[in-house]
């Protein structure tokens, strides 16, 4: 029997905020004892060992060799492959797929077209002002969370890096003036110091009537109401968003995926710049990332081919076109002819009619657990577990780096490995 | 008139296939495709063209039956759906789609005509300098925009949608006309910098958005955004100009009822420079 | 908007959270996606009993989920984002890459009254 | 081992100026002749490879001491502009990995179009130390070329802690710490104290004002690491981007800064950006300055600038200095970027476009030309662009030919806008920069000014990164520049005839590791803990991220 021994300051990956003070205990190659976890991060942990995949072809056991040589046979016969997912596995990984991508001509994408790949869409038509969450914690003193619900999806964000945290300049609760937008009573709207209801689909309405008050006109409207809010109440909230000095803005799927979708995070982004032009006044904006390294395959993608998803390589060069080359179009249009899902669960999280195209063509999932995917793909690659039993690098939803630690045994490679071995065999063939 | 006449291949090396069952269609780029480059080429040139289809690369004879001779007109039979930058960069001569065609069709070509027969797909014009594209079915997303992150659109030419189109069109339109007989999706001309774009059907969400300069004409009632102020109801004289121009010089059809008639001029979009206008046709 | 149509919001819950870390497939995931929640006030309109099944049904396709009771508004309906949420979600992304995850249009129907 | 023969060597460490000789190589390193009995043994063994050069112009690899080549800025600065890639792509070709080009290239591409132009150094001209590790993953995907990163430290909480502590010994033992744990070569400043002005919506002017809430003047900060880094015995000094850049009338602060640091080393990057007058009676209020710019320079001996010459076209703007991007985005309309980095620094974003009949842009762009052709002494000053800010590193050899020949540079001017002679001297400058005073500029200075003693040069020992031009004789000179016949690194060939062979190799990481006090960790860990947003055990950039590297020593006094 070993001994127990300690990790301090492991990194959680499942969620964006990238939580990097979780206390471990392992004893055995088991966890014996968790600190500073979330009550996701916990299960997350917990469940880390169960349920995990094994080499499979066409349901049929294999051995690992064998899904890696069947993997490079697909990708390589395929005339237009897919591969997909990226956001939940390590940049090493991310990098190693770009490759991958560019040997084997195939389109590639991030969950992040179908999470805050808008934002950065609209990142590319008016540009953003943004900072590291620890900049927020130290110097915000108005907090607007829109669209947003970090109390659920990344429940310790609050306490680490808003509204609860300890700043620098900023220390408490009530050194800063909170605000939620949304179009229900999210727990988060429950924190906070004001709630306003916002009419569903109507954000781009609302966050463009607040531009034109910050620049000091009026909205004009028939009925005297935009987004379901009388003027003075808009004007009331415009009057505190001026009123701060750095005033951050957190935004999540409320604006990305609804109405106007990538043109609401632009007109959100023109509010924010609208709102520097006063020069006592900062004020930044930040995506709500979901999965743990999303802004990871955004980053390495975009270092090695100057776009950061719905990246196209027919050409043996990139391309970039979201709604042409992102992942629901391509399955929705039946464009692809194979397809690779790294670290992800399209049948799960896709539309289901672009998903279904996943089960008419040859499908392979690398994936340390079983999900909705594996149950049908013809490949299943198993996985060493990012954050556990195996290391690499993530980014926050800020972009700031951290090294994982595996602090337990794996009998898989990990993903990156796995990825690369592919791409060897592809390149020499 | 000498035409190059192209037939697409029931069977052609595109069709994704599980068994016998046809589960999909692989994109084919067929940029080579030029009315421009093709009236120069032999025959036997014409044959050989290299046409992409994903990432392998295939001749034009394998996907298409070839008659007539090389010529400045080219007209293709067949469903086109998953064949993409048909005519793009074009600068003259004509293509005739007699059925569907899909994306990118005619961007950034310079000059000549392209008219599609059936539907196209998504940045059909898009970034395109000059010449005339006329689409008699429906037209997908960003007619005439700019592509991802640039600044102009569509700058010069034409752009006839008989039916009726997507999202974004007229996105980031520098100059131009564009006129869509049936509706039009949301986010018409938004950061449009200038142009005219005329909707006879009816219009979505937040038309305008971000406009700086350049006209939206409709002629049904429209969902005016919070930045955009109403102005005037006045009888626009330019308009009757335009109207005349368009059924001169494009033999493009329009009502005796929209002409010398009352308009209600609504300018924005206020947060950008506010020199856009949407003028909605008052029925009587 | 007809009475029984509703705006459908697809969102995280904590409990989805947890349940999607803890095996996709286990029946905790299915518990934890398959519901929809809905205004007390058209619950009682509808006369629906909360954790009866009722059907929504979507341009893209239809479910049976359970029903609780939320304090929400009345023109809009919410379900833990998951793989039945998406039986309901369209594949156009207008052009984006985007599908319309918040903004579907759904039909709540009570599944008695389609069977009776 | 390697010998080119027949060589014309310019190589002014070494007081080369056209000399014709071979050249040996042996393990990557420029080796001495082998006696004539060894070269019969190679020979034998067929252990000799000989190229003949024919005459051709054999020169060091070329060093750009200030480029953004890798890093969270850079690379925020391609996804934001897909514009700028769509007509510029680069096709997979054997190893050679694909990618796109244009202002804010992809990683590989960065490393192709350096290697083709013949430069093998490049530093990365400014790292936020938070995301250093971002960096080193970068420089992972960045083929061919050495290089290194300046981590950025003229804002960071704990210098201007330190410093209004006055406790020097903490300061220095903090850079020292911060430079080892961020993998780094040297010290970035950026607009000392400004940076956290701008955080704090507040505006500060020259170096003596004092506003922030570390009651610190610019000048105060300016001594403190100027000092600590000598102290240090940092290869390269602090690299500084001095405060009011890019505004009318800051040579001035310019000049302050230089007469303030006379006694230590110092750097200034992009001085062009610092070298403007003001001219109230003017419309566009610009002026030149570049005559007080000058002299200051040519009077003092320790300091070197380079130059961030203006290139018309396209440009991507990104500096840490937030306001200055602030200020450019308000002045172009263009899209724009800004992160501010928590307890660190700050950073922004905004494409350009140089435009030839602009007065402004005109002006700027003089002001580059001028300060080369002024300032005396080549060892001074170093051939940038400040890539890919004033322009990309790409128009190098444009630069270089505008520099050789006196009457290309007239032609120009003629294009420009009709009262260009009104606001500038550069058509009455005849100096002609010599090839021995352009080897001096694009690599022997910057070399020395880094402290790099096995870069700039062809002498035994130094490293084999070697590029060879065809002579300027019968070539046009921008030609002959942007493609070299060879490309030589670390003893090996990478181009040929022009093109890159497809042999791809990823070259060295630089840094430096000077010693500090670890209680150091310790003095820092309390605030650390509370106002970063990670740990200090997760700061550190671990072995994961280096591949290759090289430390150069801290060592300065001979």
């Amino acid at each position: 029997m070993t001994e127990l021994k300690t990790f301090k300051n492991i990194t959680c990956t499942f969620c964006g905020a990238l939580c990097d003070n979780i206390e471990v205990k392992v004893k055995d190659n088991k966890i014996e004892e968790l600190k500073n976890a979330c009550a996701i991060s916990r299960k997350k942990y917990e469940h880390a060992l169960k349920d995990r995949t094994s080499p499979m072809i066409n349901g049929e056991e294999s051995t690992y060799q064998e899904v890696i040589e069947k993997a490079a046979e697909i990708l390589k016969n395929s005339k237009n492959p897919l591969i997909y997912g990226l956001s939940s596995t390590t940049a090493e990984a991310q990098k190693n797929a770009v490759k991958l991508a560019e040997l084997s001509g195939a389109n590639i994408d991030s969950t992040s077209s179908v999470c805050h790949g808008p934002g950065t869409m609209a990142k590319q038509l008016v540009g953003m002002i943004t900072a590291t969450l620890g900049e927020i914690k130290n110097r915000s003193d108005l907090m607007v969370f829109w669209g947003a619900n970090p109390v659920e999806a990344h429940p310790n964000h609050s306490k680490r890096y808003t509204m609860l945290s300890e700043g620098l300049f900023k220390k408490n609760r009530s050194d800063r003036e909170v605000i939620v937008f949304d179009v229900r009573k999210t727990p988060t709207a429950k924190m906070a110091d004001q709630f306003i209801r916002v009419e569903p689909g109507k954000d781009f309405e609302l966050l463009m009537a607040l531009r034109l008050i910050i620049q000091g006109k009026k909205p004009e409207t028939e009925a005297g109401k935009v987004a379901g809010l009388e003027l003075a109440e808009i004007e009331a909230a415009a009057e505190k968003l001026k009123n701060a000095r750095y005033g951050s803005i957190f935004y999540g799927m409320g604006l990305t995926m609804t109405g106007a979708k990538y043109m609401n995070t632009w007109a959100a982004m023109s509010l924010i710049r609208d709102l520097n032009n006063d020069h006592q006044r900062r004020f930044v904006m930040m995506p709500m990332r979901g999965h743990g390294n999303v802004a990871g395959s955004e980053i390495t993608m975009a270092w090695q081919t100057g776009y950061p998803f719905a990246v196209n390589f027919s050409k043996a060069y990139p391309r970039y076109n979201p709604g042409e080359y992102t992942a629901v179009d391509l399955l929705a249009n039946k464009e692809v002819d194979a397809a690779f899902i790294i670290a992800s669960d399209p049948a799960g999280n896709l539309p289901k009619k672009a998903a279904a195209h996943l089960k008419d063509i040859p499908t392979i999932i690398l994936d340390p657990h079983w999900n909705f995917t594996s149950d049908f793909a013809d490949v299943v690659i198993p996985s060493a577990l990012k954050g556990i039993t195996a290391s690499g690098t993530v980014y926050r939803m800020d972009h700031v780096p951290l090294h994982l630690r595996s602090f337990l045994e794996d009998e898989w490679p990990d993903d990156a490995a796995a990825v690369a071995q592919i791409g060897e065999l592809i390149e020499n063939a | 008139m000498t035409k190059l006449k192209l037939k697409l291949k029931k069977e052609n090396p595109a069709l994704i296939k599980k068994g016998k069952e046809l589960i999909g269609k692989i994109p084919v780029e067929v940029e080579n495709i030029r009315a421009d480059l093709i009236k120069k080429m032999t025959l036997a040139e014409i044959k050989e063209l290299e046409i992409r289809a994903g990432k392998e690369i295939y001749q034009l004879q394998d996907f298409f039956e070839i008659k007539g001779e090389p010529a400045e007109v080219i007209e293709i039979d067949g469903d086109l759906s998953n064949f993409k930058y048909l005519g793009a960069a074009m600068n003259s001569g004509t293509i005739i789609v007699n059925g569907d065609i899909g994306m990118h069709v005619g961007s950034e070509m310079s000059g000549g005509k392209i008219e599609i027969k059936g539907d196209a797909g998504d940045w059909l014009g898009a970034e395109m300098t000059g010449g005339i594209i006329t689409v008699n079915g429906d037209a997908g997303n960003y007619v005439g925009a700019a592509f991802r992150g640039d600044k102009l659109g569509m700058n010069r030419g034409l752009i006839y949608i008989g039916g009726n189109a997507g999202n974004f069109v007229a996105n980031k339109m520098r100059r131009g006309e564009i006129v869509i007989k049936g509706d039009c999706g949301d986010m018409l001309g938004a950061q449009m910098i200038a142009g005219s774009v005329y909707v006879f059907g009816k219009c979505g969400k937040r038309a305008g958005a971000g406009m700086k300069r350049g006209t939206i004409i409709t002629f049904s009632d429209l969902e005016i955004l919070p930045t955009f102020s109403y102005n005037i109801s006045y009888f626009p004289n330019f308009l009757n100009i335009a109207f005349k121009h368009l059924q001169h010089d494009y033999q493009i059809e329009i009502s005796d009822q929209f002409f010398n008639s009352e308009y209600m001029r609504y300018t924005g979009d206020n947060t950008e420079l506010g020199k856009g206008e949407i003028l909605i046709w008052k029925k009587d | 908007m007809s009475d029984n149509n509703f705006i459908l919001i697809t969102g995280r819950t904590i409990k989805q959270g947890m349940a999607s870390v803890s095996g996709k497939k286990s029946d905790n995931y299915k518990k934890e996606t398959s519901y929809v929640e809905v205004s007390k006030n058209v619950l009682q309109r509808m006369n629906i009993e909360e954790g009866e099944t009722v059907i929504l049904e979507s341009e893209a396709g239809s479910v049976e989920v359970s029903c609780k009771a939320a304090d929400l508004e009345e023109d809009i309906v919410f379900m833990p984002y998951g793989r039945i949420a998406n039986s309901l979600i369209g594949t156009d992304t207008g052009g984006t890459g985007m599908p319309n995850s918040k903004s579907n249009v759904v039909k709540l129907i009570r599944k008695e009254a389609q069977t009776n | 081992m390697l010998r080119l023969k027949n060589a014309v060597i310019y190589d002014p460490t070494n007081n080369k100026d056209g000399v014709k000789e071979d050249i040996w190589i042996e393990n990557g390193k420029i080796a001495a002749e082998p006696k004539p009995e060894v070269v019969k043994e190679l020979k034998a063994a067929d252990d000799l490879e000989e190229i003949d050069l024919n005459g051709k112009i054999v020169m060091a690899g070329g060093v750009d001491i200030h480029s953004h080549i890798a890093g969270p800025k850079v690379n925020s600065g391609r996804v934001l502009r897909p514009e700028d890639h769509r007509r510029d792509n680069v096709a997979r070709k054997g190893k050679l990995r694909s990618g796109v080009g244009s202002t804010v290239p992809s990683s590989y591409v960065t490393g192709y179009r350096y290697s083709l132009m013949g430069y093998t150094t490049v530093m990365e001209a400014a790292g936020p130390p938070m995301k250093a590790k971002h960096i080193h993953e970068e420089f992972g995907d960045l083929p061919y070329i050495d290089k290194g990163f300046l981590v950025l430290s003229g804002n960071n909480y704990f210098v201007l802690k330190f410093i209004s502590e006055n406790n020097q010994q903490a300061l220095k033992d903090y850079l020292a710490w911060l430079i080892n744990v961020t993998g780094a070569f040297g010290l970035k400043v950026v607009n000392p104290g400004g940076v956290e002005a701008w955080k704090e919506g507040k505006r500060m002017r020259g170096i003596d004002e004092k506003g922030t809430h570390f009651d610190l003047s610019p000048k105060e900060i300016l001594l403190a690491l100027a000092k600590a880094a000598d102290d240090l015995e940092l290869p390269h000094p602090i690299h500084l981007h001095t405060n009011d850049l890019g505004s009318a009338g800051n040579y001035k602060t310019a000049i302050n800064t230089m007469k303030l640091l006379e006694d230590y080393r110092l750097h200034i990057t992009h001085v062009q950006f610092s070298s403007y007058g003001k001219n109230e009676d003017s419309k566009i209020k610009f002026a030149m300055a570049t005559d007080e710019i000058a002299a200051e320079i040519n009077r003092q001996s320790k300091l070197t600038v380079d130059i961030g010459q203006l290139v018309f076209g396209e440009a991507t703007t990104m500096t840490a200095d937030g306001i200055l991007e602030y200020n450019l985005h308000k002045l172009s309309g263009n899209k724009w970027v800004n992160t501010d980095v928590e307890m660190e620094t700050g950073s922004g974003i905004v494409p350009m476009n140089y435009k030839k009949k602009n007065l402004v842009n005109d002006i700027q762009w003089a002001t580059g030309m001028e300060l080369f052709l002024k300032i005396e002494d080549p060892w001074k000053v170093f051939l940038t662009t400040d890539h890919p800010n004033a322009g990309p590193f790409t128009a190098y050899p444009w630069i270089i030919k505008l520099l050789m020949d006196k009457n290309y540079r007239k032609d120009y001017i003629s294009d420009l806008n009709d009262k260009f002679d009104e606001y500038t001297d550069l058509s009455s400058l005849d100096r002609e920069y010599s090839l021995s005073e352009i080897a001096v500029i694009s690599r022997s200075g910057p070399a020395k000014a880094l402290g790099l003693k096995n870069k700039g040069h062809l002498g035994v020992g130094a490293d084999a990164d070697i590029t060879i031009y065809n002579n300027i004789e019968d070539n046009d000179i921008a030609e002959v520049f942007a493609h070299p016949a060879y490309v030589f690194k670390s003893g090996k060939m990478i181009v040929k005839a022009g093109e890159l062979l497809d042999n791809l190799e990823i070259g060295k990481t630089l840094v430096t590791k000077p010693e500090y006090d670890q209680n150091i960790i310790e003095l820092i860990r309390e605030d650390f803990q509370k106002y970063y947003s990670i740990s200090i055990d997760n700061y550190p950039v671990t072995d994961h991220y280096y591949d290759k590297i090289e430390v150069i020593p801290c060592v300065t006094k001979e």
